[in-house]
């Protein structure tokens, strides 16, 4: 349990609320005289602390209320990258999207993330999201004898890819965005900012083996700038820019 | 069956790639049926002032200020696109560039619709 | 009835050490990782501040310095051959994940660069210095990104969301005695995705399965942390040593447990008490703030008991950044200012943080030796079986583990787990084939899931977790007293008997988290009961362990680990194994 | 001991030319490019044709043919037919491409466009290169004002 779901620091301060979670479900066994595979909206109403999480609020139903709700976390403070979910109509991490944030008065909605084969409630299969991250060849590729000390990098070199080393691969980038929804083919934003990450490392010698990866069909030219990318990463990496640059990196042929 | 699932709340970016990609499709056939009443020109004058003529009915004035509007929303839209991708303060900067594309799209649709809507409904 | 699968070396957990014993043992034999978590959601990915190694790349420093330290920090009860492995092959571990990619922060000349962390000092501790290699406040995340990465260059065979349940030994580790042998045969899991039961036949098997830190209710650690590979291989009839000594992380966000690293003390944060006052100038007078965790968790816990806590409850202290540069903050401590901001409100730029010490790192665990081998008493191994990183506990962390030492732990011994076990199976003629005792053990297994399942329980999972984790917090925390720990042995002791009544709510086959979080309540209940044991049994204060009855550390009586086992009946019995000293000579512990 | 690490300033691998040969970034250039000239273009067709002068009043036979007869406007159009059209068709594909999902229907689909894209842009040249302003037998009312010439 979290101990949020009790008094946080500022105790006194918070009051608690009552909220109701609309929540999608999906069976994939077919419990209850339902047929397996049914799709269902379900309600849960819970007393929650404004600023307790959603991931709180789902918790207080899976083990006050209904058990057999699923979902998948695991640190609980927006860095392992589980709980990637639909709520209220955006995708986000439900252990960094505090209730209070949300409109309390109207039901928030919580559905899973679009795009993958949904396998229980908010659980999808993560496997084609992976093998998109696999397919860009996210290792370090270096020729030459390996030195013995570290490989040398200024400090300037090392922010070029700062930002796309934050990624947690939690798929709300890719599953937001709305040329991945259409047939699913698109390798996705994630897979850009897996490869952006080696592509501008002045130590890694692959880009052009992964540009050349990225300027398929299925690569970076699939982009159309919805920007729901950037506006969901739960780590605010500018997801959008990334691609930009590796757009303008195949456009001109220099890194 | 599978119960309806919310809408996708994107912000202004996923909205105007909505716009961009339907004004580009209403466009596109636009064009198709435009080529094809032009190339009556090569049939006879009469062919030709025939069809056109059939077109200037206030419901085709109104189909063609909305092909104008689909028109200048795709192309700011297009522009901010490209500026979008060409450099780093647009990118930053895209959603206020959606505001810069409908009031550019404002403008140009308060110059156009009166005098356009004038020639259609004052006479002639 | 299981599905079967065949490997040379399994290895139990995808987090940095068995993802560093994989890359290891992929290369040398057939490896099979299989993981509750997808790799990259394992809770290495939560550590922030770095990973220790003597490289002086900012300041002089050497191995033997970081050695004394580790030494010193852990209160003595480090093995100290253990200790000296670690700190010599620090530097190599840095490197070789550099070389792998690792994206540490650079000094202006390029090279890794260092900063300042609690306990780690110049010539046996005369200031602090620069020893950790970090990637901003995010080093646990590169590390496990570096090497999940690697894996994939590996084409490593991962089971992704396959929960480990049980050991499978061919032998009784508790019966074996001087002359008998014990060896592995394989591991079983069950596939959350389809709920079916698999079966691994291995020649090796490696246990790297993490913290326990859900034992407690505040704590820094994940949900999934729940000491599954100790749980598992205590009731396989091996022992833990050390659970007692459990370390509190001093800057937790006050409430919520989420760690703010000792980073944000290594860049010049200051702890204050509710006067404002800069308190760990009393109590450790060179290093201050720097000084190790257990001390200052102590210190802590202190100032809140003498009424100097702040907050409308007088419940915790503050962490000041306030006079550091908001773009230096920006650029060393960005996630965990985030965290502040988004959880408590707190702008860290300009207000002091509310803290106060957070469950956090299991000094012990499964004990093994040097080369990662599990042991069976304080001399025999188990065959073929293998424990690193969190779980296991070869005794580099005493009784207080310093910060930036895990993330060392993980990858030196994580490697030499994974390339011992690799020539083990391949100095190993076929994979074992079951004993004939197993089938009936695993249809025990798969029956008593199913029990549960279908069962016709009244207790609920949650309640008698929220109890125990709560008895816990409030007896076996910080400051521990005989009478807490009676308290929390009678509690778990109880919550144990009402656990044979519990109800699972959902009866599908696939996902069932239900289920799962059952399971997990059974390892930590048996867990906590080791933990209050040895605590009990521990009739001084040392390290992480602080009896308020018992407030000095006695070398006489207690200069040696705790080795808990599970007898057949149930029962918790201790036994002592002796320190392993080379050349550091206990002192008191002065900072 | 640093002899083997790399130099910071090194250059990194030079391009490699099948990268630079792929059709989806020329594509992607072109929409870019083709809409650029398009603006200037079209914006122009629509001022001309819609704005100045009676606006969609003046359009028949004569105003257009009047236009057509000067090479200029014929290369003029000639040039925003074609552009439009494979700018048009070009995003078109990638539209099929993202909604068709089954691979007969997309092909189908992607052929159709193929065709009428070519129909439309060969019988639009065409007409702008052997359109003749004024046909012998046509009603002289409807002409021109540069057939009176003749
Ligand atoms: C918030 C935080 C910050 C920290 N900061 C630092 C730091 O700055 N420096 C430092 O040195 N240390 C730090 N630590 C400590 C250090 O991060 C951990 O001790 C270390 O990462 C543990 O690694 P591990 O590989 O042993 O376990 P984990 O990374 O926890 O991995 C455990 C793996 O085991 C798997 N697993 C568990 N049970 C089962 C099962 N039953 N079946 C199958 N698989 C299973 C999981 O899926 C997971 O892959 C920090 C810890 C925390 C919590
Ligand atoms: C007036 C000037 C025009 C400009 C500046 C322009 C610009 C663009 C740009 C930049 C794109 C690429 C968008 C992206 O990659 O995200 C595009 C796409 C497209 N354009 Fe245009 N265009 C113009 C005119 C036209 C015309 C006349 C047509 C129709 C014939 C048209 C139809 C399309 C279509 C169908 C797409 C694909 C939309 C999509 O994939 O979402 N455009 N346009
Ligand atoms: S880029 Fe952001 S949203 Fe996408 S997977 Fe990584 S962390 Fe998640
Ligand atoms: S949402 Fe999709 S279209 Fe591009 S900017 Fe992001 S990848
Ligand atoms: S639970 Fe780890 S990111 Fe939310």
């Amino acid at each position: 349990m979290t101990a949020t779901a009790e008094a946080p620091a500022k105790a006194g301060a918070v009051p608690s609320m009552t909220v109701t979670l609309k929540i999608l479900r999906f069976d994939p066994d077919g419990l209850d005289g339902r047929e397996p595979g049914s799709e269902y909206w379900e309600e849960f109403t819970v007393e929650a602390h404004a600023t307790d999480r959603v991931l709180d609020a789902l918790h207080k139903i899976k083990w006050d209320i209904d058990g057999t709700l699923a979902f998948r976390r695991s640190c609980a403070h927006g860095v392992c990258g589980s709980d990637a979910m639909r709520i209220n109509a955006r995708n986000r991490l439900a252990c960094k999207t505090l209730l209070k944030d949300l409109n309390p008065a109207r039901p928030i909605t919580v559905e899973p993330i679009k795009g993958l084969p949904v396998e229980k409630d908010l659980i999808v299969d993560m496997e084609p999201f992976f093998a998109s991250y696999r397919e860009i060849m996210p290792f370090l590729m270096t020729s030459g004898p390996t030195p013995e000390r570290e490989r040398l990098q200024s400090p300037e070199d090392r922010a070029k890819f700062d930002d796309t080393t934050k990624c947690i691969l939690c798929a709300a980038c890719t599953t937001s965005c709305p040329v991945f929804w259409t047939d699913g083919q698109y390798f996705g934003p994630q897979a850009i900012v897996g490869a952006h990450r080696f592509i501008f490392d002045s130590r890694d010698e692959g880009e052009w083996d992964r540009l050349e990866i990225l300027n398929d069909k299925a690569g970076v030219w699939k982009c159309r700038t919805a920007f729901n990318c950037t506006e969901a990463c739960p780590r605010g990496i500018e997801v959008t820019k990334a691609i930009s640059e590796v757009k303008r990196a195949l456009t001109t042929g220099t890194v | 069956m599978s119960p309806a699932t919310t809408l996708y709340r994107g912000h202004e970016g996923m909205w105007m790639w909505v716009v961009h990609r339907t004004t580009g499709i209403a466009i596109f056939f636009f064009l198709l049926v435009h080529v094809l009443d032009t190339a009556l020109v090569r049939v006879s004058p009469e062919a030709y002032n025939e069809v056109i003529g059939s077109y200037k009915t206030p419901l085709y004035a109104i189909i063609e200020a909305g092909l104008v509007a689909a028109i200048a929303l795709h192309a700011f839209n297009g522009l901010r696109v490209i500026a979008v991708d060409r450099s780093t303060w647009a990118l930053r900067h895209q959603r206020q560039l959606v505001w810069a594309v409908w009031i550019g799209f404002a403008i140009l649709m308060l110059g156009f619709l009166p005098r356009h809507l004038m020639h259609a409904f004052g006479g002639a | 009835m299981a599905t079967e699968h065949e490997f040379d070396v399994v290895i139990v957990g995808a987090g940095g050490a068995g993802m560093r014993a994989a890359l290891e043992s992929s290369q040398r034999a057939k490896t099979a990782v299989i993981t509750k978590l997808y790799p990259t959601r394992s809770h290495t990915g939560a550590a922030q501040g770095g990973m220790a190694a003597a490289l002086s790349n900012v300041e002089d420093d050497n191995a033997e310095w970081h050695t004394f330290d580790t030494i010193k920090g852990g209160d003595y009860l480090v093995d100290q051959d253990a200790a000296e492995i670690l700190c010599n092959e620090a530097i190599d571990a840095v490197l070789d994940l550099e070389k792998m990619g690792l994206p540490f922060n650079r000094t202006p000349e390029g090279k890794v660069d260092q900063r300042r962390f609690g306990g780690h000092t110049r010539n046996h501790g005369e200031a602090a210095v620069r020893r950790a290699c970090y990637a901003a406040d995010r080093t646990g995340h590169m590390i496990l990104q570096t090497l999940y990465q690697q894996c994939i260059k590996q084409e490593v065979e991962f089971f992704n969301e396959f929960y480990a349940l049980d050991l499978i030994l061919d032998g009784d580790p508790q019966a074996a005695g001087e002359d008998g042998e014990v060896s592995v045969s394989g591991v079983v899991a069950y596939s959350l995705a389809s709920g079916e039961i698999h079966t691994f036949r291995a020649k090796s098997v490696i246990f790297a399965t993490g913290g326990a830190g859900k034992v407690f209710k505040t704590t820094s650690n994940a949900h999934t942390l729940t000491g599954d590979g100790m749980g598992i291989a205590l009731r396989a009839g091996i022992p833990l040593e050390d659970m007692e000594f459990f370390q509190f992380h001093p800057t937790g966000l006050a409430g919520l447990g989420i760690l703010l690293s000792e980073a944000a003390r290594g860049e010049g944060g200051i702890l204050r008490n509710s006067e404002g006052e800069r308190f760990m100038e009393r109590y450790a007078p060179t290093i201050k703030d720097l000084a190790p965790r257990d001390m200052v968790a102590r210190a802590m816990a202190n100032e809140v008991r003498e009424g100097r806590g702040c907050g409308p409850n007088k419940d915790y202290v503050l962490l000041d950044l306030t006079h550091l540069e908001p773009a230096h903050i920006d650029a060393k401590l960005p996630d965990i200012t985030e965290f502040a901001r988004t959880y408590l409100g707190v702008e860290p730029y300009t207000e002091p943080v509310p803290v106060f010490p957070t469950a956090h790192y299991a000094m012990g665990g499964i004990p093994t030796t040097v080369q990662g081998e599990v042991l069976r008493d304080n001399t025999h191994v188990v065959k073929g079986l293998y424990a690193a990183g969190e779980c296991a506990c070869v005794s580099v962390h005493g009784a207080n583990r310093l910060g930036t030492n895990s993330l060392l732990d993980i990858n030196v011994f994580g490697r030499r787990a994974g390339i011992a076990a690799a020539e083990y199976a391949n100095a190993t003629d076929a994979i074992p084939t079951l004993p004939a005792d197993a089938s009936a053990g695993l249809e025990q297994t798969v029956a008593s899931l199913r029990a549960t399942v279908r069962g016709d329980g009244t207790e609920r999972v949650a309640q008698l977790r929220r109890e125990l984790q709560e008895t816990m917090d409030m007896n076996v925390q910080v400051f521990r007293t005989a009478e807490s720990l009676a308290e929390a042995h009678a509690v778990v002791k109880d919550l144990q008997e009402r656990y044979k009544n519990i109800a699972i709510h959902d009866r599908g086959t696939r996902f069932n988290t239900d289920l799962l979080e059952a399971i997990e309540l059974g390892f930590l209940l048996e867990l906590s009961e080791v933990v209050v044991a040895g605590a009990e049994a521990r009739k001084e204060s040392r390290g992480g362990h602080y009896r308020e009855d018992f407030p000095t550390r006695d070398d006489e009586n207690f200069m040696q680990h705790t080795m808990a086992y599970k007898r057949a009946d149930g029962t918790v019995e201790l036994d002592w194994k002796p320190v392993v000293v080379t050349r550091y000579q206990p002192m008191e512990r002065k900072y | 001991m640093m002899a083997q690490a790399p130099d910071l300033t090194a250059p990194k691998r030079p391009v490699s030319h099948s990268t630079l040969g792929r059709a989806q970034r020329w594509s992607w250039i072109f929409q870019r490019v083709s809409g650029v000239v398009l603006i200037v273009l079209i914006f122009t067709h629509l001022f001309i044709n819609l704005w100045s002068g009676d606006g969609i009043n003046q359009i028949d036979f004569a105003f257009v043919a009047g236009k057509l007869a000067s090479p200029f406007w014929q290369w003029f159009d000639f040039l925003m037919l074609t552009l439009a059209m494979i700018h048009g068709a070009n995003g078109m594909r990638m539209v099929i491409d993202d909604y068709a999902r089954k691979p007969a229907w997309r092909a189908t689909l992607q052929w159709a466009l193929r065709i009428a894209t070519v129909v439309i842009v060969v019988l639009g040249t065409l007409v702008l290169f052997t359109f003749d302003p004024c046909p012998a037998d046509a009603d002289p009312s409807l002409l021109p004002s540069i057939c009176e010439d003749i």
